[in-house]
């Protein structure tokens, strides 16, 4: 039974990246095509990887595979952060001096 | 389902080779090896896999000081540099190098033996390598346990490349200074915070798989590149870290020389064989010993590149 | 089961290789470089978990955190090569 | 003259990035191409007798499908000691454009003879 709903989750996390991928060749501006990488992409990821402690029941793979997800969790919207910072600092045109920290014009 | 992976890893090299612009490289080069990367892991080789991860975030920060030191050098300055790097491809021009290419392809393939890969090796060591060396992971027990004499001398190599990059980049006479070095990141925004949270992980990361070698995927050399990351953090987070390179430097040769006691007195001398019970002992005191040479190698290279480059 | 999840997480690879080649500005191939790491760690977890072995998944750990840090380099000279230069 | 369709693509990359070296118009191509070599080297060496679905090496169970653990011992070295080749190249990179100001070959070629 577990299988099943594991298997369920799994699919709805790829459901989720075809989303994402979708997303990804429709939209035309680059800070909308970021959002797939902030937003959909860790959905898609974290709802993959529950699917997968879910198949593996309660065990030490799924403890490491939670870590990963609490790693990935932190890891991947950092990284649309700074993508999107450093987009929008060199495509607005910002010079050093106008850069706060905060990116605002 | 390998032939799709191949057939990336292929696309991805043909991008990085034929990019035009000089930023564009080094993503393709990102992105090539990270999938040369899972192809590894597909061959059933996490080991090398891991290093090539670690190894290419290393060959990316390396690549980077480099082409800011060749635009500040070169494109900025003289104006007979070009913008962009295409290989005008006339026929005259291209015919020579194709023509080449093929010959020697044609040759190679020509001269490949005939007959499958012998596995009689394999069998060898897959059999032996739990009585004779210990530990689970067979990699780790090869080359440390029956082809040491391999890790004698890449680690010779390492500090003899080492040794050369600290000598030949420019030797600028003052030191760091105080100011923000990396000035990559204000100190108060959220990636530096961030990375604060994520170094120590790294560094205790690193030292899972250097102790964790011998037993699970891991081993000397990728524990001592995670670990050697963890200064690449460092130095985006504080301002500036002096570090002295004579101390590392000399103490990288005194690793050395304790890698090659440590191997000659076990191996060669026959410890090995009268005392059994120390062999896990000497595997993972050999990891540590290799992943703290491979780290101050890598620390000395980076802080060589970062510290004296970059002006 | 599995083996169909392979094949799903390849295509979505390809297809961020392509958005990767085409893509308008530097600021799209950066982005698909890290949305390719995303799917290589999922990727690593659904062969771990299809081979039952444990220790693959260090290795995605592993490559979360370097994925991380070539991305932040990249970012950051990226940034300092194409400011204020139109 | 049998062997691995992978093996075909490792020894395909490793012309194609040897063609990339010859018609690399600057040295930093060159840098670029050698690294694509290196790796193409490590591929055709990891390529050696792969069936699918292989299995690594390690653990306590080992099954019949299991990866050859001699040729991956040795590419790990290969692997530290091919960045550390690219750390040397650049850096003499480095010190060329110091000295000559540019890095095209035939630039290059002309400066050097005078």
């Amino acid at each position: 039974m577990m299988e099943i709903v594991g298997n369920i989750i799994i699919g709805i996390g790829l459901v989720f990246m075809a989303f994402g991928v979708l997303g990804l060749y429709k939209f035309k501006d680059f800070y909308l095509r970021l959002l797939v990488l902030a937003k959909i992409d860790t959905v898609g990821a974290i709802t993959f990887m529950v699917g997968i402690i879910i198949r593996h029941g309660f065990s030490f793979f799924s403890l490491k595979v939670f870590l990963i997800m609490v790693l990935f969790l932190i890891l991947n919207p950092l990284t649309a952060h700074i993508i999107a910072r450093t987009a929008y600092l060199s495509i607005e045109g910002i010079t050093q001096d106008q850069d706060d920290g905060r990116g605002g014009r | 389902m390998i032939y799709v992976l191949l057939i990336f890893w292929i696309t991805s090299a043909i991008l990085a080779i034929q990019a035009r612009k000089l930023i564009r490289i080094i993503v393709y080069l990102a992105i090539f090896s990270t999938i040369s990367a899972v192809c590894f892991f597909m061959f059933g080789a996490p080991d090398v896999a891991m290093a090539e991860v670690a190894v290419s975030s290393f060959s990316t920060v390396f690549m980077i000081v480099c082409f800011e030191k060749y635009f500040t050098l070169v494109t900025d300055v003289s104006p007979d540099a070009p913008k962009d790097l295409k290989f005008r491809y006339k026929l005259s021009k291209i015919l020579p190098p194709v023509v080449f290419t093929l010959i020697l392809a044609g040759l190679f393939i020509y001269f490949i033996p005939e007959g499958t890969v012998n596995t009689y090796l394999k069998d060898l060591y897959l059999e032996r390598f739990r009585f004779d060396v210990g530990g689970e992971n067979a990699v780790t027990s090869i080359y440390l346990g029956f082809r040491v004499y391999d890790t004698l001398f890449e680690a010779l190599m390492l500090l003899i490349s080492v040794v050369g990059v600290a000598h030949m980049s420019c030797r600028s006479e003052h030191e760091i200074s105080g100011e923000n070095f990396s000035g990559v990141t204000k100190s108060d925004s959220v990636d530096v915070y961030t990375i604060r949270i994520i170094c120590p992980a790294m560094l205790i990361f690193g030292m899972y798989l250097v102790l964790n070698g011998h037993v699970s995927a891991g081993g000397g050399f990728q524990g001592g590149i995670a670990i050697a990351s963890f200064f690449i953090c460092r130095y985006l987070i504080y301002n500036v870290y002096d570090v002295r390179y004579g101390k590392i430097m000399s103490f990288e040769k005194m690793t050395f020389a304790a890698i090659a006691l440590l191997a000659s007195l076990f191996i060669f001398l026959g410890f090995y064989v009268q005392f059994p019970q120390i062999r896990t002992a000497y595997l993972i005191s050999m990891n540590m010993l290799i992943a703290m040479k491979v780290s101050f190698g890598f620390i000395i290279i980076f802080y060589r590149y970062i510290a004296f480059e970059r002006r | 089961m599995q083996v169909p999840v392979f094949w799903i997480l390849l295509a979505f690879m390809f297809l961020y290789l392509i958005r990767a080649i085409q893509g308008p500005t530097i600021w799209d191939r950066l982005l698909a470089m890290s949305l390719i790491s995303v799917k290589v760690i999922v990727l690593i977890i659904a062969i771990a978990s299809f081979y039952n072995r444990g220790y693959l998944l260090d290795y995605a750990l592993l490559y979360s955190l370097f994925g991380f840090i070539s991305v932040i380099f990249i970012a950051f000279f990226i940034l300092d090569r194409t400011r204020g230069k139109k | 003259m049998n062997y691995e369709i992978v093996e075909i693509f490792a020894i395909a990359l490793f012309f194609i990035s040897l063609f990339g070296l010859i018609t690399s118009k600057g040295v930093i191509k060159g840098i670029v191409s050698m690294i694509i070599m290196e790796i193409a080297v490590v591929m055709f060496f990891l390529s050696l007798g792969f069936q699918t679905g292989i299995l690594p090496p390690i653990g306590a169970e080992l099954g019949d499908n299991v990866a050859d653990p001699l040729p991956q011992a040795l590419m790990i070295t290969a692997i530290i000691i091919g960045v550390a080749v690219t750390a040397i190249n650049m850096t003499m990179l480095i010190a060329l454009s110091r000295q000559f100001k540019t890095t095209e070959w035939d630039i290059l070629k002309k400066k050097n003879m005078e």
